[in-house]
């Protein structure tokens, strides 16, 4: 057996094994110098990149990847004598989780790239390094898992990794009040997951989501699995934070420094997708999915109007970006939530599954433009040392590569042609029109003021007179944004190759879960 | 730095703590407990030490560093067991009934335990214990390192 | 299978191509750079080179803080925006307490809308 | 029988020790009977029929918890205040 047919077989364990062991040795390697380490870092980052690229390939040619923890070929994945029961950890990587295992993989090698001149010089970074890799851990395992309890186990590394880099800036202690309030936020949420995995434990003897689904589809929806359900779609909607339970995301992502805030982000953008999932692949089959629908598009409603009108009032740069990455979450709500709330009616091939696609292409788009406002945050940060927009100014005069990489950003966010914000919304636009014409208009509505308040920041950081005098930020966090740019000009540009290979795989693959259930269930063959 | 009841009792349960928790440790596959339960007791034991002692006698027997490079010690122990089943998968049991260590195999039927069963199992477990031991040991010690103690 | 190179998305009432936008958008820069041609050489110098600060007296130098931009916005919502300002407490009691809100409100549509399929 | 009756004490114990730990003003006091609540917490686990967690509840609950709570009682102040 040749390396490449290993690495093939091991694909799925490998994307989570790799930053693992990469996260555990950082603060061994680093005791050999910075350097060292770096190389290190970024090497574990760049490969788990080529992995989840791997896993993207993998299910577009072959189908849904099935990979069973300690057994020994895949198709054990039911022992004979367990009773039909899958009794093993399980990783089932469809379309969607191998999407957001690309954006999260992608996003960390570029805040890993980011830090290497951002975080220059500042105390504990082997420390930094690790968590780093602990949170992509989280994300990956969070989109790969086919387990109920392995998600809950993914979702703890997520966020305590997530907090504990929130605050790795003290900043006077408002970073660690920061992430004091996003630990104990999502350990409620946390022990909420696992409250309602007990009931479906208790209710169907399995912790296979597969298996779950398909035990409730016969048994029909009981009042206890309802709980269960309310209990995992109100958590995992505050994880990604939709309004009304927004709260902790301004103050997380605002204290954050620039490249965890695009990280953390992402983190979100997987709690989204366990979202997605329980609501198609669990509950999908037996729960009333248009009212649940609803619920998903009322919550993205709220999400989008009052992330934008609260952005608009914020002076200090990354907690306006945050309020506006609630607002961008309202998008997807809303895009996948119309799927949902069609799906298995006749509506849902006329648009409910185009909506589905555009949601899932704005979370890829969201990771993109968000990312790069985050980075050049950052940047402005590195550069003048203060976030307060009142005290900024003029930087477009020597920090031209920064200016251009935000106006990018701000354009795409905005929804203007030709970048890739504008694709995603128009589909979201004109397949939510059929449904409601409302949403449309809510939707453009919210577009409009976005640009507005992006315009306020570039006015106010980068227009006017030279308040500060100084240089451009240094090589690597250019580096760093200008990926993002650059695949935010080319999915502007060519919206198919993001839609063949990525976004329709990932649509299609939530809106069956019956093919989900019967090739976890038929044994992973 | 407690009073002198609080210290001789602190030096004759500590050894009695530490044998427990290895115990807990040993036979995390044959008894209830495991890795972390036992890492856990063993760190009961420096936490009384340290509370009994006070943070500037104990920072001279034992050091953060130290800690810190058990936690990773352990945790590298762990992933390193799971990676090497992968010539068959990820976390593969690969040493149990091999007859090699931990390779014993169990007949059917009640028995009374045996220590050298189970394949990697209890070399995660020893693994966990260690890692757990280290990583609440530095809660600890960072916990009493800043501040200073009030004086009463 | 779509052909991922082809730039045009075909949406539920229409199509959207990229490169036809970028076309056409230098193209009406093309006509605006002609119609500019066209303009009047012999223009008056004065007035209309100045910067316009609602008619206050600007040299170039003058930066307005981002507080004041939007103003006529916020001024005239700010009745909701004092709603929203007493609602972002930042106490963390009031976070969770939003949570359980939200928890309860989806058990009570479901419990009368009916959860069943 | 007997184990019924110890049950039922073991839950007694449970509510009066978490009540005198909201309750006593002497935040040593409070951080002890913390401790003893975990301990009858991982008594009643023991009782459920749960031995891993106990063992784990006696070692964190009642152990760790009470070592950190006293630690940081002793850098601040014994006494709760009216604020």
């Amino acid at each position: 057996m040749s390396v490449w047919d290993f690495i093939i077989t091991n694909a799925p364990a490998l994307a989570i094994a790799v930053p693992l062991l990469g996260a555990f040795l950082t603060p061994l390697i680093y005791r050999a110098g910075r350097k060292t380490a770096l190389i290190w870092v970024l090497s574990v980052l760049g490969f788990t990149e080529f992995l989840a690229l791997l896993l993207v390939y993998l299910v577009n040619t072959y189908g849904i990847q099935v990979y069973v923890f300690g057994g020994n070929p895949s198709t054990l994945a039911i022992p004979p004598d367990s009773g039909g029961i899958p009794i093993r950890i399980i990783f089932t990587v469809d379309g969607m989780s191998a999407f957001t295992a690309l954006i999260s993989s992608t996003i960390g090698l570029v805040a890993g790239i980011y830090s290497v001149a951002s975080e220059k010089g500042r105390g504990a970074q082997d420390k930094f390094f690790a968590l780093l890799l602990l949170l992509v851990v989280g994300m990956m395992g969070m989109a790969l898992t086919g387990d109920l309890f392995n998600f809950f186990v993914f979702l703890e590394i997520n966020s305590l990794s997530a907090a504990a880099l929130v605050s790795y800036r003290i900043h006077g202690g408002k970073a660690v009040e920061a992430a004091f309030k996003y630990a104990v936020v999502s350990s409620i949420g946390a022990l909420m997951i696992l409250f309602a995995i007990a009931i479906l434990y208790g209710e169907y003897d399995a912790l296979n989501m597969a298996m779950i689904a398909e035990r409730m589809y016969q048994t029909g929806f009981s009042a206890m699995d309802m709980i269960a359900m309310a209990l995992i779609v109100v958590t995992l909607a505050m994880k990604c934070g939709a309004v009304p339970m927004h709260y902790w995301v301004p103050d997380g992502y605002g204290e954050a420094p620039g490249e965890i805030s695009a990280m953390i982000m992402v983190a979100s953008q997987a709690s989204l997708y366990g979202l997605f999932r329980m609501c198609f692949t669990v509950f999908g089959l037996s729960a009333n999915t248009h009212s649940l629908g609803w619920f998903l598009i009322i919550l993205g409603l709220l999400s989008m109007f009052i992330g934008v009108t609260m952005a608009f009032l914020q002076h200090d740069i990354k907690r306006l970006m945050a309020y506006h990455s609630v607002s961008q979450t309202g998008y997807m709500l809303l895009g996948v939530g119309v799927g949902l709330a069609t799906l298995g009616t006749s509506a849902f091939n006329q648009y409910g599954l185009f909506a589905m696609e555009g949601g899932i292409f704005h979370i890829l788009n969201n990771m993109l433009y968000k990312g790069l406002l985050f980075l050049t945050a950052g940047a402005i940060i590195y550069r003048v040392g203060t976030s307060d927009l009142n005290k900024m100014g003029g930087l477009a005069h020597t920090m031209k590569f920064t200016a251009i990489f935000y106006l990018i950003g701000a354009l795409a966010i905005a929804g203007i042609p030709p970048f890739n914000g504008f694709v995603s919304k128009l589909m979201i636009y004109e397949s939510v029109y059929q449904l409601n014409p409302f949403l449309a208009v809510v939707a453009a509505i919210v577009s409009m003021l976005t640009l507005a308040s992006f315009l306020k920041v570039f006015h106010s950081a980068f227009m006017g007179p030279k308040l500060y005098n100084v240089k451009e930020v240094p090589k690597s966090m250019l580096i760093a944004m200008g990926i993002l740019s650059f695949f935010i000009v080319l999915f502007g540009i060519f919206p198919n190759i993001a839609m063949t290979y990525l976004v329709a795989p990932a649509a299609h693959a939530l809106a069956d879960p019956v093919g989900y259930i019967t090739r976890v269930l038929g044994g992973g063959a | 730095m407690m009073s002198k009841i609080v210290r001789t009792q602190a030096n004759f349960l500590y050894p009695f703590i530490l044998i427990f928790g290895f115990y807990i440790v040993a036979h995390g596959h044959l008894t209830p407990g495991g890795g972390f339960q036992g890492g856990a007791v063993i760190a009961t034991g420096i936490a009384l030490v340290i509370v009994a002692y006070g943070y500037d006698r104990v920072k001279s027997w034992i050091k953060k560093s130290t800690l810190t490079a058990t936690e990773s010690i352990g945790l590298l122990c762990f992933i390193l067991t799971a990676f090497i089943g992968l010539s068959t998968s990820f976390f593969y049991n690969f040493l149990a009934n091999s007859g090699l260590l931990f390779g014993d195999k169990v007949s059917y039927g009640a028995n009374p335990g045996y220590l050298n069963t189970a394949g990697t199992l209890p070399i995660m477990n020893l693994a966990v214990g260690v890692e757990v031991l280290g990583g609440l040991g530095v809660i600890l010690m960072y916990m009493l390192s800043y501040g200073k103690e009030v004086s009463k | 299978m779509m052909n991922p190179f082809n730039p045009s998305i075909s949406t539920p009432s229409g199509i959207w191509n990229p490169l036809v936008w970028i076309l056409v958008f230098l193209l009406s820069l093309l006509i605006a750079y002609v119609i500019y041609l066209k303009g009047e050489k012999q223009r008056k110098k004065g007035m209309q080179e100045e910067i316009f600060l609602s008619g206050n007296k600007a040299d170039g130098n003058t930066h307005i803080k981002a507080s004041n931009i939007g103003w006529g916005y916020l001024e005239a919502m700010k009745g909701y925006y004092k709603l929203m300002r007493d609602i972002h407490t930042g106490i963390i009691n009031d976070y969770v307490g939003w949570f359980l809100g939200v928890l309860a409100t989806m058990l009570l549509i479901f419990l009368f809308w009916g959860g069943v399929r | 029988m007997i184990l019924d009756i110890i049950h039922i004490l073991v839950l007694i114990g449970l509510i009066a020790t978490a009540y005198l730990a909201v309750k006593l003003r002497d935040l040593m006091a409070c951080a002890v009977m913390l401790g003893i609540f975990s301990f009858l917490l991982s008594l009643e686990f023991f009782i459920l029929q749960a031995p891993d967690v106990a063992i784990a509840e006696a070692g964190i609950g009642a152990g760790l918890t009470t070592a950190i709570f006293v630690m940081a009682i002793r850098k601040t102040s014994r006494w709760e205040v009216e604020e």
